[in-house]
């Protein structure tokens, strides 16, 4: 845990000899991506660390009641700047009203809330990420017809939604390929996408040329009924988040591609905007995102989601997201030295 | 004794899957009397006053009540039409307490409201003159009750209300001596004011004691269906145990052969 | 020998004894009765208060008034829909579909307001007419066709989760804007009005427990002693007071910003708590439920209508779920596609059961549900303060449940031990 | 009245009847059994033939080679974890935390291949082990400290993600990639092993019939007429053969790649069946059990220690969860932080529930866990070839979850009404 | 009349909460003789069962068996000194059959498998010496089976072992004639087999009948411990329903005082 330099919660505004104040992040959930806990956590705490400034970093676990009481928590805490990844966009938005309403200043972080009251918006560009996945799908597709399935993540979270529309915005367009099935994965439920896709793939009688995998983890699940049927390879998938599965997959040849949003990248964008708001200073900026519920031109810091395939793996191990220790284990070793990794 | 019956079956049949109990039996009641319904542990007595008290429905029979054929579809229709009944299984709630469960499914209210004052003191009343004497409160919950204190509760609830049947399936088998008293002579006394009462039991001194007519099933068939006073207590014994006596004449069992 | 029929109190029935007692016998009589096992809400409020110690230790804004606030806005809705569970738990049914009732009662709701444009009162009696009606047909499946209620309502906690999905689409959620509903969590009932109610309600309660004392008395039923009929008043004096004066503090956490009085979802789960106990312990109707509960073929002889009996309970703890998705959309400030899901429902049947609610039938009461919902609603709360990681906070959650349970079960364990 | 006499069979005791009668009177009284309500597994298994009919008619790849094997892998797991459920169910109890003890149990086995290089049946003991202390501990709390085993289950529900969440947390997930372990689900028995199987099983399940029917005979038991005992053996040989060949006959979609013959995992599941049906109705463990849930003071005053069967109950359940998990695994080859949670409980105990045991204990076979997994796998399986929206797909499964479970109830409360 | 009891309790008090059910009670069973224990509904006879049977947990007193001071935790240990009971609410498992019900606990088996030929022969066996003629089958299961019948299972049930203590809490009370005559019977020929036997009953007929000693409890205190030959039935009745009785000769009932 990074409860250890949090100074306790006594500290009040007594002792800090650098920054008074005190920064909350509330992360969504645990199952969505592991990015939260392994990556985000990690770094974030690193950051707040580096400069000196109390902080209390909490997860949701998906359940959008529980944020509102971390959320409450916090502000009772004496937190001074908070930033939430939303579970949706109106919990969202009644999180930040109540901060509001409390002097509290907010940040959107990673997920926009629509309607919202957020001072800044950081994040990768979401619709980006489904667009670049459907580019990447296309290049490894190559130049000819080809029997598409679409895998999304879950009905309820709405950032499967976009990721969904913007692949199906680029493989739409492509009049070689045909969708023979789409269906979406309940809680992202690895499990369940097992079930799902051996189904979508009995009933296109294995005449399946891609697959539009929306994350790494539904990936792997379809790349285990691939591997069944002996497709595993022959098949390209895509993926997200650049986990150690989706990346071991890749290298192994089963998986197209992923997307690496960085989470220290972005972890570090935070860190530096939410430091910068307790000081009392303006966070710089990118630009600015519509808010289109909210009828407001949010500031933005918006940053690039980058997609990784084989030829590009060591990326994502170079960025320092990932040790190359966890990467490289067991068989996955000689692979990774065949991809410049050591 | 009164001519028309209050409350009479005729054939009736009943069969649990493929165990035939109750092969067209025929029961009559009279009001003002005291009919015993004998037979030996597993002839069909329970089955049968569960089928008057609507619990089980019956598979083909007539059912009368007052001269009237009437449809009896739950144990509602059987109170509505006057029939208490106390059963060999009790049927109590043991999550209740005794005032509950004599009240159940009757309670007297003030408006919307539960009148326990009330219940509360007319239980007490009931429960005193059965000779209770060890029970420590009517608000005791039934699950602490013994044996014999529950077939009270069981009693005493029937004895509540006034009805126009009362069948009492082996109410006094967990008895004590005195409340065994107690409760043959709450037979008597009803079927003195007029309400027609079965008793079920073993015991054959208490039926030759407070019964008028006495029915014995032998197998789910009726035996006999005589006048207490026309039969020893070997005879009944003979036709409990075989179906039929030897010395027993038919000429008293005028319904034994309807 | 001489000595035994002294025991016996030949003049009345039984050893009934009705007769009003000291006030050192009562509490004497109590204490045998504890010792005995019978511990009534004893155990669980005891589990609570350790919650309230270890959190109050661990984080001393714990028992910040705004802390207190908050806990009980986050409580309102578990416990409304565990009140409703209680009632579906008295029959030893249950209802897993209880959640996401009430998330699609919530979207309907939200939906009318946002999309149709209706007044609050409407949308609310929208929201609970849907779980009303969607308790209806549970309850008539499960007393009809006799289908086990675990089956009909995990049928009806995916089929529901369907119809949200449908209403509001694939990630999405509906905007409760509206300021009343809003007002259920955020708003606080003026100070002055607090006090006031505060004193109306002890006042009358006073006076039913005196008018109930007079009447037992005058009629020579079982009645406690007068003196414990004035601590009971007294006690529940000194908790509502000091309750209201804890909530009239300001206890926002910025200066130059007033934040003050009773949350309005706290007289809410009042009102229902007096509602549901009176109903369950004061009316024919709540006795029905737990002789249904308790022995359902006894209860069949009795002339109850079993079977309405239990499409009427489906009916209302449905309707409570409809009210607690209408909380948790005022909390929320939207209804979501994954409303009520997730372990809502689990949380809430949990609280029932720590409450003392057996998942057997026949035993239960309203107050369960109050405080196993504050067991829950404070180790959320608690552990919120205490910033740790994600799977140190599952482990602890795990493991105060099963503390403040055992509390409860170790108590009663005493009391099987002594044959109650 | 002579008559009467005839009914009694004064010679032997009571009316019992040992003899055999023929085969007419034999098919004439089932007839007459099911007539009266007392069907067995029969409306359940009408059930998942109405699915069936229904789902061949939706999709023409549903009755296909390829697919029936799909489902025999699909429902592995959650038939595995429903058959350990069963015996939970049988004592009364409920374990809520048995997907997510899979999980755990799927974590150990994944991290000790992957990270310490153990060999796959280490770390599938390993895997099970952890199953049994999870089961040991949950057992111990309830049966010892008496807490419900509802909290007690939930609160391992909640604290085992906490443990999932730590073991295979950086990573997100761990990869399977042993060979024996992926080749449960992934890999199939060899044609010919296959068919010798068949025959084996067939040979000595006729060999055990006809040869307890012998001695029933012999020592003037109650038993069924010959023809019966023969009309078994061939309803079991004609099943098994017919499985046989169409696992046996080439299912790959996809030309130049073969996949034939019998999924491991069926195998396994089989041998579980026979194993738990053995433990439970031949030996006085099984029968210990039964009476534990039937009527636990009467099975105590019979001197069987209640606890101890409770306890070995809950570790037992937790193994089979285990080993549930890590078939889950082998399907899904890697464990994931979410593996087991979700609905997957909730899922497993309905399908004991639909394949006909009881919640409230005393009822229940292994076979139940078959049969419901079944339905519960084939629904997902069927919707999966429709391809609808997720909306759809929650409302039919609650549908249809519905309608095979009516046709269970409707059945049973025909026995209800005729008394039994 | 053999000197040493084979089963002795001393001082015992059991109280229920604030119940106090029990209040210093002495029990004494005598090898091959029958005891009476009789007391009015409620006195405690059946609590007092439960305590030597292990069910309850005494609060005070001592348990003395074959002359040497044991305690005893529970139904099992009981039944390990031989000690046998018929319990007045029966505990049958009524998900089970007949068979499975009597051999519950006690299972024969053949090595790890059950032998069900050997149970099922030996169940019939035993139920055709206890006068059972209408159970259909004893493959039946229990819940379908009439209060007289699961009685009957319940009592087979205890005369299956060889045991050197059987406590029978109101055996007979749902039996009809014949079935209570085999009881008692049976009851008579256990005792001279040297078993010591204790028989709680209401009907005092019968106790006189087969019993050598009876020992009166009421509300909870024991009233009197006599021989049978030494008390007549009238004063069983007083002692039963008051306490004491004004005609009996204290000299009676030396233990009485003890
Ligand atoms: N639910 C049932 N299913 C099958 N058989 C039943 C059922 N209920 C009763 N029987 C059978 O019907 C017969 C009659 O039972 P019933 O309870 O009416 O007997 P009874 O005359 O009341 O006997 P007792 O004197 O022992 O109370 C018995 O043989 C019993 O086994
Ligand atoms: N679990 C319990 N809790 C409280 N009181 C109890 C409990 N069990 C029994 N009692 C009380 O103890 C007293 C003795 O009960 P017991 O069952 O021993 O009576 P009994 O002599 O067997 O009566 P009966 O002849 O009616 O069977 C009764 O007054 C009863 O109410
Ligand atoms: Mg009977
Ligand atoms: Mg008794």
């Amino acid at each position: 845990g990074g409860s250890d330099s949090s100074g306790g919660s006594d500290g009040g505004n007594g002792g800090g000899d650098k920054v008074e104040g005190k920064i909350g992040v509330i992360l969504p959930d645990t199952k969505s991506s592991v990015r939260w806990e392994s990556a985000d956590k990690p770094a974030l705490e690193a950051a707040f660390k580096a400069a000196g400034v109390k902080y209390d970093v909490q997860n949701a676990e998906g359940d959008a009641d529980k944020m509102q009481t971390i959320a409450d928590g916090m502000i009772t805490d004496g937190v001074t700047v908070l930033a939430i990844v939303n579970l949706d966009s109106d919990s969202g938005a009644a999180i930040e009203e109540k901060a509001k309403s409390q002097g509290v200043k907010t940040i959107d972080y990673d997920r926009l809330t629509l309607g919202g009251s957020a001072d800044v918006y950081i994040s990768y560009d979401n619709s980006k990420v489904g667009a670049l996945q459907g580019e990447g799908l296309e290049k490894c597709l190559g130049d000819k017809d080809a029997n598409i399935v679409y895998l999304n993540g879950s009905p309820t979270d709405n950032n499967a939604t976009l990721f969904s529309q913007g692949a199906h915005s680029i493989l739409d367009k492509n009049a070689k390929y045909k969708k023979v099935g789409e269906q979406a994965v309940p809680d992202w439920d690895n499990e369940q996408a097992v079930t799902i896709f051996e189904q979508l793939y009995t009933k296109a009688d294995g005449k399946i040329d891609g697959v539009y995998a929306a994350n790494d983890g539904l990936a792997g699940a379809v790349i285990s009924i691939l591997d069944k049927n002996g497709q595993a390879g022959k098949v390209p998938v895509t993926g997200q988040d650049a986990t150690v599965e989706g990346l071991q997959n890749i290298l192994k040849g089963d998986q197209c591609m992923t997307i690496q949003k960085s989470a220290t990248g972005q972890a570090k964008a935070l860190a530096e905007t939410a430091i910068a708001m307790v000081k009392g200073d303006k966070p710089e900026t990118t630009g600015t995102v519509e808010d289109e519920t909210g009828k407001r031109e949010v500031p933005a810091i918006l940053l690039d989601p980058v997609s990784i395939t084989k030829d590009n793996v060591k990326a994502v191990i170079d960025s320092g997201d990932m040790k190359a220790s966890d990467l490289c284990t067991g068989d996955f070793a000689q692979l990774c030295t065949d991809a410049g990794i050591s | 004794m009164s001519t028309t019956p209050i409350l009479e079956m005729r054939g009736i049949n009943k069969s649990f899957g493929v165990a035939h109990v109750l092969h067209d039996v025929d029961l009559t009641i009279y009001p003002g009397q005291v009919t015993a319904l004998v037979g030996d542990n597993g002839a069909g007595k329970s089955t049968l006053v569960k089928a008057v008290a609507g619990i089980y429905p019956i598979d083909t029979g007539e059912y009368r009540f007052d001269d009237k054929p009437v449809t009896v579809h739950g144990p509602k229709d059987a109170s509505a039409l006057g029939i208490e009944v106390v059963y060999q299984d009790l049927a109590l709630c043991e999550n209740l307490d005794i005032v509950e469960n004599m009240f159940l499914g009757r309670e007297i209210k003030n408006g919307p409201v539960l009148n326990e004052t009330e219940m509360e003191s007319k239980a007490r009343e009931v429960l005193k003159s059965l000779s209770v004497r060890t029970v420590k409160s009517v608000r005791q919950s039934v699950s602490s009750l013994s044996g014999g204190q529950r077939q009270t509760v069981a009693i005493a609830k029937s004895a509540l209300w006034n009805s126009k049947v009362v069948l009492l399936d082996e109410p006094t088998a967990a008895l004590g001596v005195a409340q065994t008293r107690q409760v043959l002579d709450l037979v008597r006394r009803l079927a003195d004011s007029g309400v027609g009462v079965l008793l079920i039991s073993h015991n054959l001194t208490d039926v030759f004691e407070v019964a008028d007519r006495i029915t014995a099933l032998y197998l789910g068939r009726v035996a006999a269906d005589v006048a207490t006073k026309d039969v020893t207590s070997r005879q009944v014994v003979e036709l409990i145990t075989t179906g039929t006596s030897t010395d027993f004449d038919g000429a008293a069992a005028p319904s034994a052969t309807a | 020998m001489t000595d035994i029929t002294t025991d016996a109190d030949e003049a009345g029935f039984a050893n009934d004894r009705t007769q009003s007692n000291t006030f050192g016998e009562a509490v004497r009589s109590y204490v045998n009765r504890v010792r005995g096992g019978d511990m009534g809400a004893l155990p669980a409020v005891a589990g609570l208060l350790v919650l309230f110690i270890v959190f109050g230790l661990a984080n001393d804004r714990f028992l910040s008034a705004l802390n207190m606030a908050n806990l009980i806005t986050q409580a309102g809705a578990i416990i409304v829909l565990a009140m409703g569970l209680v009632l579906v738990l008295l029959l030893g049914d249950i209802d897993l579909s209880a959640g996401v009732t009430g998330g699609a009662s919530a979207s309907v709701m939200g939906l009318l307001i946002a999309k149709h444009d209706m007044p609050w009162g409407v949308a609310v009696l929208g929201a609970i007419v849907t779980g009303a009606v969607i308790g209806l047909v549970i309850g008539v499946l499960v007393s009809k066709l006799g289908i086990p209620s675990f089956v009909v309502t995990l049928a009806f906690f995916l089929g529901l989760q369907g119809l949200i999905l449908k209403l509001i689409g694939d990630g999405g959620s509906v905007r409760v804007d509206q300021e009343v509903i809003k007002g259920i969590t955020k708003n606080n009932v003026p100070v002055m009005w607090g006090w006031i109610f505060a004193v109306v309600i002890i006042a009358v309660f006073a006076l039913l427990s005196l008018r109930s004392h007079r009447v037992k008395v005058s009629k020579g039923l079982q009645h406690q002693p007068i003196a414990v009929v004035f601590a009971q008043i007294g006690a529940v004096a000194v908790i509502l007071l000091v309750v209201t004066y804890v909530l009239n503090l300001n206890r926002a956490p910025n200066p130059g910003f007033v934040i003050e009085g009773i949350p309005y979802v706290l007289p809410l789960v009042i009102a229902l708590l007096i509602f549901w106990t009176f109903i369950l312990s004061r009316t024919s109707y709540g006795r029905h439920v737990y002789a249904v509960g308790g022995n359902p073929e006894a209860a069949r002889r009795a002339g109850i209508n079993v079977d309405r009996i239990r499409v009427s309970v489906f009916v209302l703890a449905s309707s409570m779920a409809a009210l607690s998705g209408v909380i948790a959309a005022s909390n929320l400030g939207k209804v979501s596609t994954s409303s009520g899901g997730s372990n809502t429902l689990l949380y809430a049947v949990g609280a029932a059961v720590i409450g003392g609610t057996s998942l057997f039938g026949g035993k239960g009461k309203a107050r369960d549900a109050v405080i196993g919902g504050l067991v829950i609603a404070t180790i959320a709360n608690g552990l919120g303060l205490l910033d740790q990681a994600a799977y140190i906070n599952f482990i602890v959650t795990g493991g105060v449940l099963l503390l403040a349970a055992s509390v409860d079960a170790i108590s009663r364990r005493r009391r099987s031990a002594s044959g109650l």
